[in-house]
């Protein structure tokens, strides 16, 4: 069980082109917790993110998923339990069709044709997609690809879901469909959003970034609940708590 | 200038074919050891922009008319010859395949007149001797208006290389050259200024993408200095094939331009061509236009008696063939129709 | 840019047509990848003057293209945007070869006239069985084919990524081109110097994007190797369609078909 | 002052692939109004938006600016009037600095360079970036482009405002501050947006999109008051009025 925490210890983290986007950040998640990241454009969000499944490397720091750090060799064990859902699903979806792209995963994990399938089928009745199985990912509406990126996660049974900005651009039915079938899930969650509404729906705990630092980390309703800070982190109350 | 399948015989299809897979093979080799297929989805995504970047196109000054980016030397110098390389073949096949642009034989010839000069001779020799290893505005400017320039030119000359081997096309040599290479010097002009301007903007706005590329050019010297001596020998041989063709037949070239310069009397032996096309060995071989005709000649010789050419057709023949071609069409209309209603009933 | 632009659509229904489900669509696509390249090789292996003998092969894309569902009118709208360079080329051959070949009926048919026509044909045979290919097979199958074949794997990823982010590139190059319009009131601002910003721009997006790509992918424990779910198997079908068709293409090769059956009809009438 | 009324009757549009975008649509907008378009995600928002200046050309009805339909010939005033931003300010700045970029309007109208840098500092400093004026636009935070995006509008002065999306992916301080912005203008805006609480915020008026349909048009508070609307046009009561 422990296998699902998610420890971060004084990360650090800048560009090539010097720019550093964290600099020094430490939390730790439990097994089922479903966390928000939130904060200003730019404060380092999703640069956060991809040091979760080692798409980036730390400059400083160590990233820890269960009970090893992540090096090089844990990358792979990690990479199946961290299932990524990145903010721009054209870049999730690169396979001819729907089917294809959720099947990746699980061919590169060497699973066995059938399971690949039980597994690809299994994905996309989660996110309501089976029709879309034949589609090349290009057709779908901007609701639906967010779907089928998730499916293309999801297939690989990670025990970690994190997602960047999950309800950008989708429509308010689309947005709420999505927020229902994240709750659905009893994954440990960690999103980065704008969307504070949904935060709201969804996250029991949230961390707000700053300039690459920790600026709170708490309760979501404790968090949203004080002006000053949410003001230094350029966030506003959001409506349902006005 | 793409050429299009109609126009090759099937032995400069074939070689090109052959020159092409052979190039691929290599550069995929070179690539998947080097670099884990890291480069893929760049490559793949940058053929992409080649299309993208036709979207937008400019005014070219003092014509008003409007041109876009061809590609070959910006690829090279974004990503080094190997992988510029087979992302050009990649945009050439889907352009053959679902534009029609070109054609499935042609490919091969289309593939390396517009990828291998660039790629292997104008980036390596021109842009990256120019640019060397201390990139400045100026040098990188002349470098990529020189090496678009060049590997056009060496294409379109290509291109006429491969049409007038194939005699499928009636076009003298000398015309077509002087066709083909002053419209590629004014296309290569126009392609080497848009590459100079994207390239020193990339450089500008972020140096370390250029330095990437140059850099890989560097990590595979050692290795990469052989593979242009060997891909030149390369060149050299199926240039030195095409040219035997060429000139082991040198009816194709000589014949029509003589008839672009009056000799009639030279027809009769290009009559003869395919005079023994009835025979069912030579009905099969691959090269109908060239390689059968020394043998036809000796033989011609031998039998002392000239046969019955195909062109010289007699009234019987052509009349059968005649209705012979319209039987065949309506046979094959029938089996359309036929198809469309068992496709209806199924 | 409308050419592109109607590119780009054609892409979408060729990927509409693949879709399908006939007995063609069902074959194993390398059945289809070899049959159709030796139909090409076979049609450009005819010599210069063979017009009536290349007829008959007029049955393999037709056969194909009823059976698949491929429309008539889409093929010939293809053939007819994609002719100029083959029409311009061969346009010459009349002029320059002015041998006289037949006379029918008091009408000279020059050689050149002959060899022209016989380059339109090859051209209406050879891009008319191309397309059929992709529309009863799809881009994605064929790739598999060609791996499968031989090609390096390498190569063919590749081919897969630029198909399907043709779409995405090109929508951003048109919104690109769109703004640059919008503000540039037909005069001004469609110069070079503004083109080479714009296209690098693109091209740092581009690369951008690349990245990100790469990175998804990372995540999905990509290995340098794509693959696809499917199996591919030769059934009897598939032997049986290459083999009836190469036997067919011999046949049209070595026997002038159409010339035997106007003899044949010749001795009836006589 | 006419010359600000956008008028479109019937109009019809399908994109080459067949797929009608656009089927029937009329409306008429007023001088200093300010609208908002909804519905859900391929409702055809955006395909209207793109012929209110002709980057579209309808195959059927018309789209009249001021008292001039829509043609050929009135192209370049329209596009002088109707000032244009895209969702995605990256598509919208392509010249290397920020300053060349609010400038490249201006210098094809033809204007004189006094004139031009007069309007430069205008548009910039309406939107609040003169301090970037130098910066290349490719590395500014998604708040700071939505901005510019907007200046190298302005700096055309426009008198009609047409904004695709303008909140999407910005935080809740650059999101609040555009608001602001905006609401200073009195130009006519048009804004298509699945933020339905900025609606509230900034449009009296309401056009509900559905698949190519107007499915309702009025009064903001109306429409969002309708339960039954809001569920077709996949719209959702915004949290403000819950
Ligand atoms: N590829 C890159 N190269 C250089 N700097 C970068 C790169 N990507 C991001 N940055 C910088 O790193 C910082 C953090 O960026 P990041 O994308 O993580 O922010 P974010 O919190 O996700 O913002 P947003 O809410 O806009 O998505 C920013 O200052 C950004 O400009
Ligand atoms: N270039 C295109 N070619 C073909 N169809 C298109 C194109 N662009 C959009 N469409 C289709 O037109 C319809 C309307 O799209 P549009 O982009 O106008 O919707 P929208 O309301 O702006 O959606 P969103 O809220 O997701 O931005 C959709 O069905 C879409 O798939
Ligand atoms: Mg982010
Ligand atoms: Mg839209």
């Amino acid at each position: 069980m422990s296998h699902h925490i998610v420890e971060v210890q004084d990360l650090r983290f800048a560009y090539p082109d010097g720019n550093e986007a964290l600099s020094g950040l430490s939390f730790r998640i439990h097994h089922g917790e479903s966390v928000a990241i939130v904060g200003a454009n730019g404060a380092g969000k999703s640069t956060l993110l991809l040091h979760l499944n080692g798409c980036l490397v730390p400059k400083q720091g160590t990233v820890r998923i269960g009970d090893f750090p992540l090096t090089e060799k844990t990358l792979p064990d990690v990479r199946r339990t961290v299932g990524m859902v990145f903010q721009d699903p054209d870049d999730q979806l690169f396979m001819p069709t729907v089917y294809d792209d959720v099947a990746f995963g699980p061919l590169n994990l060497g699973l066995p044709f059938d399971e690949v399938d039980a597994r690809v089928r299994a994905a996309l009745a989660t996110v309501g997609g089976e029709h879309l199985a034949k589609r090349p990912p290009y057709r779908l509406s901007g609701g639906e690809k967010r779907a089928v990126a998730i499916a293309t996660v999801l297939s690989m049974s990670p025990n970690i879901l994190v997602l960047d900005e999950p309800t950008s651009n989708l429509d308010p039915r689309a947005r709420r469909n999505l927020i229902t079938l994240l709750h659905g899930f009893e994954h440990t969650k960690i999103i980065a959003t704008h969307d504070l509404d949904m935060v709201m729906d969804l996250c029991g705990r949230t961390i707000v970034m700053h300039r690459g630092h920790i600026l709170a980390d708490g309760p979501t309703r404790d968090i949203f609940a004080d002006d000053r800070l949410l003001d230094e982190g350029h966030l506003e109350r959001p409506l349902s708590l006005r | 200038m793409h050429m299009a399948d109609a126009l090759i015989s099937p032995t400069v299809g074939g070689i090109m074919w052959a020159a092409t897979a052979g190039l691929i093979a290599h550069c995929s080799r070179k690539i998947s050891t080097n670099l884990e297929g890291s480069r893929v989805p760049l490559m793949g995504v940058l053929g992409a922009f080649i299309f993208a970047a036709q979207m937008i196109n400019f005014t070219i000054p003092a014509t008003g008319s409007s041109g876009h980016l061809g590609g070959g030397a910006i690829l090279a110098i974004l990503l080094g010859p190997h992988a510029a390389f087979l992302t050009i073949a990649s945009v050439l096949t889907i352009q053959s395949l679902f534009f029609a642009d070109g054609g499935i034989l042609a490919l091969g010839c289309n593939i390396f007149n517009l990828g291998f000069w660039p790629c292997f001779v104008a980036y390596p020799f021109i842009y990256k001797a120019i640019t060397g290893h201390s990139p400045s505005r100026g040098r990188i400017v002349t470098g990529a208006m020189l090496a678009s320039i060049a590997g056009l030119q060496l294409g379109a000359f290509s291109v006429v290389l491969e049409t007038v081997a194939s005699g499928i096309s009636e076009l003298p040599f000398e015309t077509f050259v002087m066709i083909m290479q002053p419209i590629h010097l004014a296309i290569g002009l126009v392609e080497g200024l848009v590459t100079a301007a994207v390239v020193t903007f990339v450089w500008k706005a972020r140096p370390e993408i250029l330095a990437m590329a140059q850099g890989l050019g560097v990590r595979t010297a050692p290795s990469f200095r052989g593979v242009v001596t060997g891909l030149a020998l390369a060149a050299l041989v199926t240039g030195g094939a095409l040219s035997w063709f060429a000139s082991a037949h040198p009816d194709g070239l000589e014949w029509s331009m003589a008839k672009v310069s009056g000799k009639e009397e030279l027809e009769a032996p290009a009559d003869g061509i395919h005079a023994m096309l009835a025979g069912i060995q030579e009905k099969t071989a691959l090269l109908p236009d060239y390689a059968f005709k020394a043998a036809e000649h000796e033989s011609a010789q031998a039998e002392g008696e000239a046969p019955a050419a195909w062109p010289a057709v007699d009234a019987g023949t052509s009349t059968s063939g005649i209705l012979g071609g319209a039987m065949t069409m309506l046979l094959a209309g029938a089996l359309g129709l036929f198809l469309k209603k068992r496709q209806h009933r199924a | 840019m409308p050419k592109i632009d109607t590119s780009l659509f054609e892409i979408g229904t060729l990927d509409r047509l693949a879709a399908g489900d006939t007995d063609i669509h069902a074959l194993d696509p390398r059945a289809k990848l070899v049959t159709t390249l030796a139909f090409i090789l076979t049609v450009v292996s005819f010599g210069r003057y063979e017009v009536a003998s290349l007829v008959p092969l007029l049955a393999f894309p037709l056969v194909l293209a009823i059976l698949g569902r491929v429309p008539g009118p889409y093929l010939l709208r293809k053939l007819l945007i994609a002719s100029p360079f083959a029409v311009m080329v061969g346009m010459f051959n009349p002029f320059l070869d002015q041998t006289v070949l037949l006379n029918v009926s008091g009408l000279n048919v020059t050689g050149g006239w002959v060899s022209f026509a016989a380059i339109l044909l090859r051209f209406a045979l050879s891009v008319t069985a191309a397309l059929v290919l992709i529309a009863t097979t799809g881009f994605a199958q064929v790739c598999m084919a060609l791996t499968r074949l031989g090609t390096p794997r390498i190569f063919a990823t590749q081919l897969l990524f630029l198909y399907r982010y043709i779409f995405v590139l090109t929508e951003e190059g048109l919104r690109m081109s769109r703004a640059r319009d919008l503000r540039s009131f037909g005069r001004r601002g469609t110069g070079l110097r503004i083109y080479g910003f714009m296209l690098g721009q693109l091209l740092l997006r581009t690369m951008d994007r690349a990245g990100r790509i790469h990175r998804a992918m990372l995540c999905r424990g990509f290995d340098g190797e794509v693959r696809l779910n499917r199996r591919l198997r030769w059934r009897r079908e598939d032997v049986l369609f290459v083999c009836g068709w190469l036997g067919f293409f011999a046949l049209a090769r070595v026997f002038n078909l159409p010339q035997e059956l106007g003899q044949m009809l010749l001795k009836v009438i006589a």
